[in-house]
């Protein structure tokens, strides 16, 4: 019976928790540029603003689909990432289910913009799809090595193996190099600043969202909200061995997230080819050597 | 036992029957419609013969021309049979009234000819018969279709009799050390074999099939070759032709040698002959795709990512462990499924809009969106994402090299896929999204006889991903049969026991994900569909003159970054074997200088020679 | 039991028919060696049956051997007379058309002493015959080389006689050598006496005799003269040429390592020549422009090949080596003939003339890929099963020596499928330049087609046929010959 | 045989001499004319040679001429009917050469082997 | 142009109570306006506070700010960008040129007032008001629209002909927006 509580009520809860970390993030910022900032319900009221939109421009049935596709992807994700207390999508599917799953969203949203025929949107998607080559490697590169240690390739088991030895047990702990890693990866998944470059809003109009207004926007900013807490919850499940009770989790979060967004708010913005000649250069050798060192 | 006769007979009739009926392309078209259903339904009526042996009464040093049917070749005569039924049905319009095509179906009988006598074999002669046969018919398959066909087949020709004279010799070394043509035989005494002859004699017949089925070294005629040629033969050959390599391989590597043997090949510690294989299908698996990326031709990008999936096949087989062999061969099938649809769904936009360079299309969603969805289902299946059937095989591969301790095998197929994804994206960028050119507008969908088999190469994409036991209850049967450890299957994944992949989970919980989304999506006001010339472009007026689809260099960072790293190693080395085939044979040419003094002086050197020589021997 | 003589006398009499009566019988002189011809080919099969139980003696002018002269008829020598006479016959059919003018009556002349010659080399029993009937085929082949008159058929007819000379002078010196030594020439009691010589004289005699025989059998450093021969010689004759000529000078060869000299140390020797002319035939021909030079090199390399089977010291050996003889008589004469008339037709040697010949001269096109395919050894073919029988013998050897040999020969196969492919390619090229090109007559391609059914069913008669080559084997390795001297 | 000098050794290193000196001229001369001068001397020589090989000392020519005359006191008279073909075809091979030359000569215009290279590699 | 109240239902007050605290801006930077924005953003005014945040596309913009003078040219491209607004949208007319040209009243190439072509839902006056100015000019917005009184969108469709009118005069001919208005009109049961 709590299963269908937790699968109806899981949505929900996350979208609130990752609105209100949004909010806390314009305000974070707005801190270190010594101003005040807008209310933590900031982007609950833009959700609502959107949502609420007269018109809402679509180019056509691919770009409603896409919205669909995007949400219904982070979605998937969701439930098969191990959240403390809710774990039963877990035996079906493992860390690579999870992997190939977190593209749906971003083929989605490529698909849609692609259907709205706007320039600034395609240079947008393909500035998106080479930051996911860039960052992606090295991030499933450390999943790889932790499967390999343990000689398991579900997450579930991964967390269990992680608790059993208590802080020194941490992934970021026992493998440094594998957590440093794919916390540079992790700034690249959730699109923080300094890898922000398929978002430029002067140079290319906001990259892919240039056509999307209304409630196409109203989804894709849920999406956002949902797919920033499961990627994180993702890595505390691989490096920061797991979330025991939600108090545990959330300040975990909270801590990961300030981290990623301080980062966030004082650096500049890469161009695409450095960016990934930065995510080739730096993360993905510290994943080999770390590797290596599992090995030998 | 008259199945197998009747295969191999049907497809010479069908030969014949075009040959004589070459003038009237109608009455070819509904021959051969004709006989490749009966052959389809033949080779699925194959199924309780397994097993049983048929011999040709027909001699060749001392061996039977013999038939027999595993599960193996059943499973590859299924897709031989379905993939070229549905090709054909597809080129009954699509290849009416195209220039030099009268001998289409002629060709494409004497391949499935070829094909079929390949993986029906029983013994060593009799594939090699067949594997002669097959590649001179891949060969005039591939040049009809103008001049470029002609000379890239001509390449092709090249790599081809090189791997049958490597096979000849194989064949025939194999002879003379076991005394008999057939398999069985020959796994019997394999034991009896010294290591380092083992390993020479398995290196023949692995590089052999290895220039086949297009690995990594050997691999730069496939793209030229697939692609000049008709779009339809760009289909059926990437789904089946190059996989008869892969059917070498595996009956070689695991029917003929046996794992055991295999494994005895040891170089130092870990490394023995699969990984040192493994490695070179990782770079089959990374080097073909980064360059698809640079493709402006959608034919062409295929045929890279073709070679790149073939990557992916070997590298499950060379895993060894029996999830990585299933993986392997599922793939196989996978890959014919989604590649076909791919090209179908290319060839329909080719047949309206006569190009299929990338530069030149765009927007075709809202004239052809069959053929869009065809496409998506492709490339979702292509680039391995969950609900099409590429995930079901390469969720086993990666799982096989992760628990089999193979890191970097693994770290080559993530790169692999990442790489798939980003071009994949670029060929349904750049032909289906985006503006409409004007020149595009009067484009209709294709008609229903080209529908059909991508509507049905949709839901068997589709089902197998959702369903994957469906074939991979076959390949338990396979692995079986020779002699390798089943994978625990269920229907739509793998046993819960033993494994974390339940397919019909995953869509399920999808599915519902995306009816989340369409009642959050009602809740909003209704849409307003808009033109695409209602676009925002920094305030200017959009109109037909300046109707701008972002396509040429699509990924220009990204070949930034890899641009220092392609050194074009392949395409040097064979143009240096090439100018120094020229020079030996220029060299050797002028040793006839045309003056009689010289010709007399070779006569007496010759005699003092032999004389110097013959002295030392009697 | 018709007398094998008949095969010598018959074409060497209508030859001087013809010559003497040519005013009276002006162009009717080719129907009259078309008939010598066939009953050539009725006498030789009907000898086929009798020889294989035991060979024919034949005693000629009653004056016994050792000091008389007979003719030797065994297995080789009758399944060679068959070939010899069939390919005479369906090429002498080919220049009917093939050979025009007045002076016609010289050319067949000519031909027949060529196939006397033939008869006699392959039939003889005695040394000095054997050289004698061999002067006869090199002179009537040098005058049929320059036959066409122009400045390249002189060139070639005086380089191949020159060359000829010297080999015929290392002939006859072996032939001195050997009559000094042993006293006799009557080749069955020579093999007895031949092991009494001391070694010294033993291998000079073999040398002399290999170069001699060697240049007409165009083993590599010897065989110059053929390419320019068979590129400048009318098409028929380079068919026959490169048909039996050079093969038959190579059995002989053969014949008299195995069975007289019976020094088989010196077969190794004689194998690694054949894989070294194999590989500079092909090499050679890869970057020809000339389709008649192209195929004359093919020869050199296609003898080559015989030459390494047949000298593996083994029955399966010689029996290939056979097998590749007929596949190879067959197959490069229809390449010959078919290649003439694209010269007549288009009046260019150079093949990348010919583009897209093929809408043009689809019959003679179709065969050529045949002879082309049958050449190569693809399966259907004839010449697959030569090709596979030749290098089962050659692993059946053994030893890392024999692999490497297959692998350059496989290596050979390989750059001669490439240059072959080439011109395939440029025959059925699409963007035709040829016009006003017209098919071949009927008679030339009824001939060719002749030719192109020995190599498509001969997979069905192959029984017979690896029946008739093994007792050749079997003649040669068991020495029978030397069984029957008197 | 009074020391080296017997009948054989002489006829055998006249004729090895005459060949050599043959094959020299073939080899060298660039005349067309002079090799086949060249060639005759090869083939004279080799007759020679085969000629040695019947001679018996002492003995006489093989003709029933005078009465008495036995069988055993004759050369050997074999290698004489060789040599009379032999000659015979070097003959005939001579002739033909020359009209061959004859006709090149007229259409080429030079009798220079190395002029004469039209079929080459 | 004061447009009667009409009676607003319950879900209407608390969504417009809601949606006022979130207005994105896209303002059309031309003449010496747009130099007044960057204050009104950073630290010392902060516009965040009130949910106000610049956006780029008019997909995306509740508030189009046109900052200066707006010649005949970027006149064409300011009703192109108005159109291709989505629905409740507010334009903010800044500084003296919108309301009555300012100080090029008397220029032969300038528009002299906005709300001749679009719709205007407040002006700022001033010739170029200082940020303290705009902030009040927003939060004036902002309680108008809790009082539902920011309606002027709807005008565009209810005497749209008046505006095609004084656009064509001034553009000597219609220009193409690909914006079937009228359509628009009957989505949002204007008559």
């Amino acid at each position: 019976m709590n299963t269908v509580l937790w699968i109806v009520f899981l949505p929900i809860l996350l979208f609130v928790i990752g609105t209100f970390m949004l909010g806390y993030s314009r305000k974070y910022v707005a801190r270190i540029e010594r101003r005040y900032g807008p209310p933590i319900q900031q982007v609950f009221y833009d959700i609502f603003k959107l949502m609420s939109k007269k018109t809402n421009i679509s180019h056509g049935w691919m770009h409603d689909f896409a919205i669909l596709m995007l949400l219904g992807g982070t979605l998937l994700t969701m439930y098969f990432v191990p959240v403390p207390g809710f774990h039963f999508f877990a035996q079906y599917g493992d860390m690579l289910v999870i992997m190939y799953i977190l593209l749906i969203p971003a083929l989605g949203m490529a698909l849609g913009v692609g259907e709205t025929a706007n320039p600034n949107g395609s240079i947008g998607i393909s500035r998106a799809l080479m930051m996911l080559a860039g960052y992606d490697i090295p991030f499933v590169l450390t999943f790889i090595g932790f499967a390999m240690i343990n000689h398991t390739t579900s997450m579930y088991e991964l967390i269990q193996v992680q608790q059993a030895g208590g802080f020194a047990g941490w992934g970021l702990i026992s493998q440094p190099l594998l957590g440093i890693a794919a916390l540079i990866a992790l700034q690249g998944m959730l699109g923080e600043k300094p890898f922000e470059v398929m978002v430029a809003p002067h140079e290319i109009a906001t990259g892919p969202m240039t056509e999307m207004g209304g409630k196409f926007l109203g989804i894709m900013m849920i999406q956002h909200a949902i797919s920033i807490v499961v990627e994180l919850t993702i890595y505390i499940n691989l490096f920061l061995g797991g979330a025991v009770n939600w108090f545990d989790y959330l300040l975990k979060l909270f801590i990961l997230f300030t981290a990623l967004i301080s980062v966030n708010a004082v650096f500049g913005r890469f161009r695409t080819d450095d960016a990934v000649r930065f995510m080739w250069k730096i993360p993905l050798p510290l994943a080999i050597i770390g590797i290596l060192f599992i090995i030998f | 036992m008259s199945i197998v006769s009747n295969l191999l007979l049907l497809t010479l009739l069908g030969v014949l029957l075009n040959v004589i009926f070459y003038k009237s392309e109608v009455v070819q078209k509904y021959i051969s419609l004709i006989i490749f259903a009966i052959l389809t339904y033949l080779s699925i009526v194959m199924y309780p013969l397994v097993g049983s042996h048929f011999e040709i009464p027909f001699l060749i040093a001392g061996q039977h021309i013999g038939f027999t049917i595993t599960y193996l070749n059943y499973y590859f005569a299924l897709m031989i049979t379905g993939i070229t039924l549905l090709t054909v049905i597809f080129s009954l319009k699509f290849i009416k009234g195209k220039e030099g095509n009268t001998h289409y179906y002629t060709v494409l009988f004497l391949k499935t000819f070829g094909m079929l006598g390949v993986i029906l074999s029983s013994d060593l002669l009799t594939f090699f018969v067949f594997w002669e046969i097959m590649s001179w018919s891949t060969f005039a398959l591939m040049s009809t279709g103008g001049e470029p066909a002609h000379r890239s087949a001509f390449k092709y020709f090249v790599f081809a009799v090189t791997a049958s004279m490597i096979l000849m010799a194989g064949v025939i070394l194999s002879y003379s050390l076991f005394g008999s043509f057939d398999f069985a035989v020959i796994h019997g005494k394999m034991a009896s074999l010294s290591l380092p002859m083992t390993g020479f004699l398995l290196t023949i017949f692995i590089t052999s099939f290895s220039i086949e089925s297009a690995v990594f070294p050997v691999h730069s005629w496939l793209p030229d070759g697939y692609s000049n040629t008709f779009t339809t033969f760009t289909a059926y050959l990437s789904g089946i032709s190059t996989r008869i390599g892969i059917y070498g391989i595996i009956l070689f590597l695991f029917g003929v040698f046996g794992i055991q043997t295999v494994d005895k090949l040891g170089i130092i510690g870990k490394i023995n002959f699969r990984y040192v294989f493994g490695i070179f299908a990782a770079l089959t698996m990374i080097v073909p795709t980064f360059t698809a990326l640079y493709q402006h031709d959608a034919k062409k990008l295929i045929a890279w990512h073709s070679v790149g999936q073939g990557g992916y096949m070997l590298i499950g087989l060379a895993s060894g462990s029996a999830l990585g062999i299933a993986g392997g061969m599922f793939h196989v099938l996978n890959h014919m499924a989604y590649v076909v649809l791919i090209v179908f769904a290319i060839a329909s936009v080719e047949y309206r809009t006569g190009t299929t360079n990338l530069n030149k299309l765009g927007g075709l969603i809202k004239k052809m969106p069959v053929s869009y969805l065809a496409l998506l289902f492709g490339i979702i299946g292509l680039a391995g994402l969950p609900p099409m059937n590429g995930f079901v095989s390469k969720w086993f591969i990666y799982r096989a090299l992760i628990l089999g301790g193979y890191p970097f095998l693994a770290i080559a197929a993530v790169i692999g896929t990442l790489g798939t994804i980003l071009s994949v994206y670029k060929l349904i960028h750049n032909m289906f999204l985006g503006q409409l050119p004007e020149r595009y507008n009067d484009v209709k969908e294709v008609g229903f006889s080209m529908q059909l088999p991508m509507w049905i190469l949709m839901i068997v994409v589709l089902g197998l991903g959702v369903y994957p036991g469906l074939a991979m209850g076959l390949i338990a049967k396979i692995q079986v049969s020779l002699g390798l450890a089943a994978v625990p299957y269920a229907l739509h994944g793998i046993k819960a026991a033993s494994g974390q992949l339940d397919m019909l989970v995953v869509s399920a919980v999808f599915i519902g994900g995306i009816a989340v989304t369409w009642i959050i999506y009602l809740l909003g006001n209704r849409r307003k569909h808009v033109g695409q010339y209602n676009n925002y472009a920094g305030g200017n007026f959009l109109n037909k003159s300046v109707a701008y689809n972002f396509n040429y260099e699509f990924y220009a960072a990204l070949e930034h970054v890899i641009d220092p790293y392609r050194k074009k190693i392949i395409e040097r080395t064979e143009r240096g074997i090439a100018s120094v085939t020229d020079a030996v044979s220029e060299y050797i040419r002028r040793i006839y200088t045309g003056m009689i003094n010289t010709y007399g002086i070779y006569v007496v050197t010759a005699f003092v020679v032999t004389i110097i020589i013959l002295k030392e021997l009697i | 039991m018709v007398n094998p003589i008949l095969l010598i006398i018959i074409p060497l009499g209508t030859a001087f028919l013809i010559s003497t009566l040519a005013s009276a019988l002006k162009n009717t002189t080719k129907y009259l060696a078309l008939l010598a011809l066939l009953a050539n080919v009725w006498i030789s099969i009907s000898l086929l049956p009798e020889v294989l139980q035991r060979p024919i003696n034949v005693i000629i002018a009653g004056v016994k051997p050792p000091v008389g002269i007979n003719l030797f008829v065994g297995p080789l020598g009758a399944v060679f007379s068959v070939i010899i006479s069939i390919a005479g016959v369906l090429i002498l059919l080919y220049s009917f058309k093939y050979i025009e003018g007045e002076q016609q009556h010289k050319y067949y002349t000519l031909f027949l002493l060529l196939i006397t010659g033939s008869h006699g080399m392959i039939l003889t029993g005695d040394v000095f015959n054997l050289f004698v009937f061999f002067e006869i085929l090199a002179i009537s082949s040098y005058i049929l080389v320059g036959y066409a008159g122009d400045k390249n058929g002189f060139e070639a007819a005086v380089k191949y006689l020159i060359l000829g000379s010297i080999g015929s002078i290392f002939i006859l010196v072996a032939i001195a050598l050997i009559y000094e030594g042993t006293g006799t020439l009557n080749m069955a009691d020579l093999a007895g006496k031949f092991s009494t010589l001391d070694p010294a004289r033993r291998l000079m005699i073999l040398v002399f005799f290999i170069t001699g025989m060697g240049v007409e059998a165009a083993v590599f450093p010897l065989n110059s003269w053929l390419p320019d021969a068979h590129s400048s010689a009318p098409s028929s004759i380079s068919a026959v040429l490169s048909g039996f000529v050079i093969e038959i000078a190579l059995v002989v060869i053969i014949k008299f390592v195995y069975t007289i000299f019976a020094m088989t140390e010196v077969l190794g020797f004689l194998a690694v020549a054949g894989v070294i002319t194999l590989l500079v035939g092909e090499f050679a021909a890869f970057r020809q422009s000339n389709i008649k030079r192209v195929l004359a090199y093919s020869s050199i390399g296609q003898i080559g090949l015989i030459l390494f089977a047949m000298s593996l010291n083994s029955k399966a050996g010689i029996n290939a080596g056979m097998m590749q003889i007929i596949n190879h008589t067959a197959s490069k004469s229809i390449l010959f003939l078919t290649a003439g008339y694209m010269i007549v037709k288009t009046g260019s040697y150079q093949f990348s003339d010919y583009r897209g010949i093929a809408k043009k001269m689809p019959v003679s096109s179709f065969f050529f890929v045949l002879g082309v395919l049958s050449l190569l050894g693809v399966p259907p073919f004839f010449g697959f099963f030569s090709k596979l029988n030749i290098i089962i013998a050659a692993l059946h050897a053994g030893g890392a020596f024999y692999i490497t040999m297959v692998f350059l020969v496989l290596l050979g196969t390989i750059i001669e499928s490439i240059y072959f492919l080439k011109i395939l390619q440029v025959f059925y090229a699409r963007d035709t330049a040829i016009l006003d090109v017209k098919e071949a007559p009927f008679l030339p391609l009824l001939s060719i087609a002749l030719f192109s059914l020995v190599i498509l069913l001969g997979f069905l008669f192959l029984p017979q046929i690896t029946s008739y080559t093994g007792n050749i084997a079997s003649e040669l390795v068991t020495k029978l010959q030397m069984a029957q001297v008197f | 045989m009074n020391g080296i000098l017997s009948v054989s050794t002489v006829l055998n290193t006249a004729s090895a001499g005459l060949i050599v000196l043959g094959l020299y001229i073939v080899f060298t001369q660039k005349n067309l004319i002079k090799m086949v001068i060249g060639l005759d001397l090869a083939d004279t020589g080799v007759n020679v040679l085969l000629v040695s090989t019947g001679y018996i000392k002492g003995n006489t020519a093989p003709i029933f001429s005078k009465a008495g005359l036995q069988v055993s006191q004759m050369v050997d008279p074999v290698p004489q009917a060789l040599v009379l073909t032999s000659i015979v075809i070097g003959f005939g091979v001579s002739a033909l050469a020359l009209a061959l030359i004859i006709r090149l000569y007229q259409k080429t215009g030079t009798l220079d082997t190395s002029k004469i290279r039209g079929l080459k590699w | 142009m004061d447009e009667k109240i009409t009676q607003r239902s319950v879900w209407e007050k608390i969504s417009a109570k809601l949606s006022k605290r979130s207005l994105w801006m896209l303002h059309y930077c031309t003449g010496c306006g747009a130099i007044e924005l960057p204050p009104t953003m950073t630290a010392r005014f902060d516009m965040e506070r009130f949910g106000i945040n610049p956006m780029v596309t008019p997909r995306q913009a509740d508030i189009l700010l046109i900052t200066g003078y707006l010649s005949v040219k970027t006149l064409k491209r300011v009703v192109l960008t108005y159109e291709q607004m989505q629905a409740p949208k507010y334009v903010v007319g800044f500084g003296s040129c919108t309301i009555n040209g300012g100080m090029y009243w008397n220029s032969y190439s300038t528009m002299k007032s906005l709300d001749r072509y679009i719709p205007v839902e407040t002006y700022i006056a001033g010739c170029m008001p200082r940020p303290e100015a705009i902030i009040a000019s927003f939060n004036e917005l902002i309680n108008k629209i809790d009082r539902g009184e920011a309606n002027s969108w709807k005008d565009y469709y209810n005497n749209y002909n008046f505006y095609k009118e004084n656009q064509e005069h001034t553009f000597e001919g219609p220009i193409e927006t690909y914006n079937d208005i009228k359509a628009d009109a009957a989505l949002f049961n204007i008559k």
